[in-house]
């Protein structure tokens, strides 16, 4: 007990954003440039690692199964089509509430939801049109749960944050920030109990990670060894507000070490580091059951939903991620393994253009729901 | 029968849940090593195992969330709060999660679960662990609620609580844990949610009272009946939502009088609702305005004279029959 | 006077009393350099600095906690919550902590504070985005609750919450943000707690409505007035605790009908309340049941169609006023 | 961002405490008997450690300035007789309600915050009433509080869980677990806002450490830099279990590291060695306006509260850790390092039960609170 005292050195990159007497103005003009200075430094170090990760990324895919790597790039292709056809009708009036759209955060979805078994199950945030896809709802189901519509995946009641299968294992879509962390845990904590030998993914963003419910999650997730994986797609923003604005240190990962938890940093622009990182979290569950952290960092092209103008960040500093952009460097890596050709991407394309278009026509012809449904589902 | 306190009464609708369906577990503070901080789940871990009873941490919005993912998922949580005071750091996941997800989810996710555990106050322990919290959980669709007020009835619903394949708010009160009731020994007894029990009849006055109230409004129809010869007939729902108003409505349409008490405090009370809905439908029966005790409008005292003089008693159920049948 | 809409109606109160109390800060998501989720503190953070319009993590019940104690060491916190159902997490801070600690501490810690934001639906946002919460908020004594329908009203109640010691909980709409109203420019224009406003006179029915459902309650008045020639009175009570019963029974009194219109769930709503109260007082002037129109009891759908059934309209209104009329 | 996994290694000390299999009448045997070494082996350390300590905390002793040494045994001796006095007139039905008691830790609040200015403020859990006295709160007024009656610090309204004093900056006394270290974080907001030089004191349990409110508090306290020190008072049980059984992990100091904050690991037998390590955070809090985590290691020796009969810990368990006691080494310490003589200390216990014994009379004598009382204080 006479261990020496374990004081931690003050991190460098704190933000002192309350209380300093300076004036906005000054504030705001200093935190700019700084802010500005880091992305720009983030940003280098991001291409500089592009061409590293693109062999990596060829490795990787030299272990995987060509079926799956077409597969896996349609449905990276077909989030990001069907999300542009979001924005686009979304603009025309078609979809009302919120819509949170998941371009630039493809790989993670992808990445990590096709190492699963289809018995497995996911559950995720309000941004889940990808997830509800790759997990087997159909985009029909989902385009028209947008609209409203009695075809959609629950009846229209839910709308954009509400997407949910029972047939899918797929647990929705929700609205409260963190609160799926908890719902995650207790799915998981069925598989256990019932030695279903499923494994549960739960996604959330990084703003996530501070409510309490995130901690009280990963203490009960360690502490009863739960089959979960948890996911926290970092893209930097809780709607305006950076991570560093909101959170007292860089490495979300590291938390699992409060709860002695395995965890792990991946790269989320590539779509093969999330499945391999995956794949390990997914033997630790399934076989040892027991729980994992994923910090995978992205980012997201758009506003955080369709009415975020997004003026906290620079067009300059999203173009800089395009540029390493997951379906890109996918492409990229699949043709220098020669896996896929230029062909291929063409057909893939079409497919994931066609699927749309008839997503759109049968959500367009879905009609509203009865008003009867307005009174069914509130109680079994 | 069998005569039973309320808390064995508890322990034995839990014991026979847990064995009768093997998806069914309990989760809570205390609830399995300790055998409860109120000993409603006594025995039990002992009997079934770490596996069915599970102690958690002191993290009640964590378990309530863990109970509900549990239940999307197959199982059926009991999760005991060991008060409801401390519900409310749950609340979100109650309301905002269980209370949601069949609707939110177009009827594909029932979540079958049952909070449980001693509303209201206790013996002086203050205000932070003396609400009454019915109302705010009443307000909001897709959760039933019940509150018993006997053995009988506290063994019989809370198991079909465990059946019900909705979420369950199920409030207990410490201070009738002790109280004892004849309890059907027959092999399978349930009482259907949503059916209100006419306690005591009568023909001038109709009592409506819910949980630790029950027995106060008995001895206050018993003194009425004899200094006054006036005839209480004592309703209780049993269950707050659904909530049979018709019962409560037909006791009204034949007493034309209504005294309603409760613990909670009175604004926007469940009492108030019953008010409501009792005019609304038997408007023109009543021979009175309602008349409503609760407990007072102030957070609850420590001291033991200033928490007597807030709570409900047989005194003031007196006192607002006097009213209602101008005595 | 001056034409505002709702948003800077709010936004000019909080710019005022930042300006008058340098105690006064703002605290919430989103608040600061995004300049408000909707808005409503915009330009604030730019004007007075990240000391007193200051952005915080998303942890609702931590930050709430956070403004509970800087209340109690002597600032003025007034508390974004995006929208109230987030309120929900932190709901034991506010019930728990606020709205007694006054009380625990004899009288020693007053809390300063305003909790505001968004109440009820927007549009289509669905059902964990849709909650009118001040049925629940309003059966906890400490707290007081406030929901202004007006320009003026916003601006004026908020100037009073923020200088009331109590803790308040002050709530908006989010549809009603952009609603204009002429809003007087005196150099401190306030309006007291507590006071209900009668927003149209009228002779033959009593419409009580707050917050969204004013609006709706005027129209029907209106259109009533039109195709029945029956004059309807709609009060406004503006603070919902303490409640001005007051006003609301003396226009009973005078039109001896009430309707009562509200965007909460009904069971155990204010509107129960208001019901009972006005029951309890001046049950020989009521000519019929009180009719109240609240959102349908289930949690709020997404489709255009089924939430415009779901919510309190102008026709639902109209139907409830032909009903107590009986015409 | 090719950085490589950092997984952590599965704890060793790790209990599955559910879905296993196992009858829970096996698992209790094997439970208790794998505890009971565990705990043997920690007791075997700290006796070990106690003369190490008595090294140390004569070291600490002969740097500071008696009368305060004085005054800190005398404080350590008046909360054990006055809890002592609790426990007899609770048994004799005067203390109503919840009645948690300190005996066995007094040298957390002493060695805290008798390391305070008097304007700084302290907030607490329930288990209230040695730190509501070292404050300045009289005896007499805390256990007239207990009483219920009128002449209570608050006038009888709050009892054993809820002691405040506006003048002594003493903030309470909270029922909910957890709750207080919010509230905490927000005194030390406002003291950083008003440039008060005010530091808060912010105590509680390990096991409200599991609360999101922990989690949610700390990441604020860093990233706003807050003047606060979080006392965890880790006595190794919340009610009847034990840290292993709610926490993931053993190490709670090092929890603090998943924000960044600077944080402390202390015996909570030896005060010297509480106060060294409180001196240390306030001077971080007061100079540079920022927060720490202690762990202070403590142990009660009474039940839970008045009405726990504490089945799930041995009787030797206990015995053992008193063998430790923290007002026993201190004497011990004063002792040798000739600060105080038996005849002092004889003095110190006469004075406490003296200043005890005037408690109780005031506390019978104080009439109950008025009726008026009921319905004031609701709003001001
Ligand atoms: C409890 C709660 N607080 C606030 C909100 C409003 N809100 C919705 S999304 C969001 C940002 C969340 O950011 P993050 O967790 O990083 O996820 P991302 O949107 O980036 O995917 C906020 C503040 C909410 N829905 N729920
Ligand atoms: C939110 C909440 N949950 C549960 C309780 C009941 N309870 C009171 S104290 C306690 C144990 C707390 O243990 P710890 O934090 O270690 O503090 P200690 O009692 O050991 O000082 C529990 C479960 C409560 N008061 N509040
Ligand atoms: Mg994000
Ligand atoms: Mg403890």
């Amino acid at each position: 007990m006479s261990k020496a005292a374990t004081l931690t050195e003050g991190s460098a990159n704190k933000i002192q954003n309350g209380s300093n007497g300076k004036t906005a103005e000054n504030e705001h003009v200093v935190d700019l440039l700084t802010r500005e200075k880091a992305e720009k430094e983030k940003v280098e170090l991001a291409k500089a690692e592009y061409e590293a990760r693109r062999a990596s990324q060829i490795e990787s895919i030299k272990r995987t199964d060509k079926k799956l790597l077409r597969e896996m790039l349609y449905q990276m292709v077909l989030g990001r089509r069907f999300e542009e056809k979001c924005a686009e009708v979304y603009r025309m009036g078609k979809i009302g509430g919120f819509c949170h759209l998941y371009i630039g955060q493809e790989a993670i979805a992808i990445g990590a939801m096709m190492a699963l078994e289809p018995s497995d199950m996911v559950i995720t945030s309000y941004r889940d049109h990808v997830q509800a896809m790759v997990k087997g709802i159909s985009p029909e189901a989902v385009l028209a749960e947008l609209y409203g519509k009695i075809g959609g995946c629950v009846k229209g009641k839910g709308g954009s944050m509400h997407m949910f299968s029972k047939e899918h294992e797929f647990y929705g879509g929700h609205g409260i920030v963190g609160g799926q962390i908890g719902v995650g845990t207790g799915m998981a904590y069925a598989a256990k109990y019932r030695e279903s030998g499923q494994v549960t993914l739960c996604f959330f963003g990084e703003a996530a990670v501070n409510q309490g419910i995130f901690h009280e999650s990963l203490n009960m997730a360690q502490l009863w060894r739960l089959p979960v994986i948890y996911i926290c797609e970092n893209n930097n923003y809780g709607m305006g507000t950076s991570q560093e604005r909101a959170m007292s240190t860089r490495n979300i990962a590291k938390k699992a070490d409060a709860y002695e938890m395995a965890n792990e940093f991946v790269d989320g622009m590539d779509v093969m580091a999330v499945r391999d990182a995956a794949l390990r979290a997914i033997e630790r569950a399934r076989n040892e059951s027991l729980p994992t952290l994923l910090e995978v960092r992205s980012y997201r092209y758009m506003g955080h939903s369709m009415s975020d103008p997004g003026n906290y960040r620079t067009r300059e500093e999203i173009a800089k991620y395009q540029e390493r952009d997951p379906i890109v460097l996918f492409k990229d890596s699949l043709k220098a393994a020669k896996v896929l050709s230029d062909k291929d991407f063409d057909a893939i394309e079409a497919e994931a253009v066609e699927t749309v278009e008839r997503a759109v026509k049968f959500a367009e012809e879905s009609p509203f729901p009865p008003e009867s449904e307005l009174l069914t589902d509130v109680l079994v | 029968m069998a005569l039973l306190t309320i808390r064995d009464a508890l322990n034995e609708a839990l014991r026979e849940e847990l064995k009768r369906d093997e998806n069914v577990f309990i989760m809570g503070e205390e609830v399995a090593e300790y055998d409860g901080a109120y000993k409603v789940t006594r025995g039990l871990w002992k009997e079934f195992g770490g596996k069915r009873v599970v102690d958690t941490p002191i993290t009640e919005l964590g378990f309530a969330a863990v109970g509900v993912g549990a239940a999307m998922a197959g199982l059926r949580p009991v999760v005991e709060f060991m008060t409801w005071n401390f519900s409310i750091l749950a609340s979100d996941q109650i309301i905002n999660h269980a209370a949601k997800m069949l609707y939110m989810s177009g009827g594909q996710f029932p979540v079958p679960i049952v909070f449980r555990g001693p509303n209201g106050s206790a013996f002086q322990v203050s205000s932070q662990h003396s609400h009454a919290l019915e109302a705010m959980y009443s307000n909001f669709p897709g959760l039933k609620v019940v509150m018993p007020s006997t053995a009988a009835d506290a063994k019989g619903l809370l198991k079909s609580a465990i059946r019900d394949n909705n979420p369950v708010i199920f409030m207990e009160q410490e201070r009738m844990y002790g109280m004892k009731g004849e309890v059907p020994e027959e092999e399978d007894f349930t009482i259907p949610l949503g059916v209100a029990d006419v306690k005591r009849e009568g023909t001038d006055c109709t009592i409506v009272a819910r949980s630790m109230t029950v027995p106060l409004a008995l001895q206050a129809a018993e003194k009425i009946k004899e200094e006054f010869d006036v005839s209480c007939e004592v309703v209780d729902p049993r269950t707050i939502k659904p909530l049979d108003i018709d019962t409560i409505v037909g006791s009204v349409k034949k007493t034309n009088r209504l005294v309603i008490a409760e613990e909670s405090h009175s604004f926007a009370s469940v009492g108030a609702e019953i008010a409501y809905q009792v005019m609304d439908t038997v408007f023109d029966h009543l021979d009175a305005p309602v008349k409503r005790i609760s407990t007072v409008e102030a957070p609850m005292p420590y001291a033991k004279n200033l928490e007597a003089a807030a709570l409900p008693s047989v005194e003031k159920i007196v006192e607002a029959v006097k009213e209602v049948c101008y005595l």
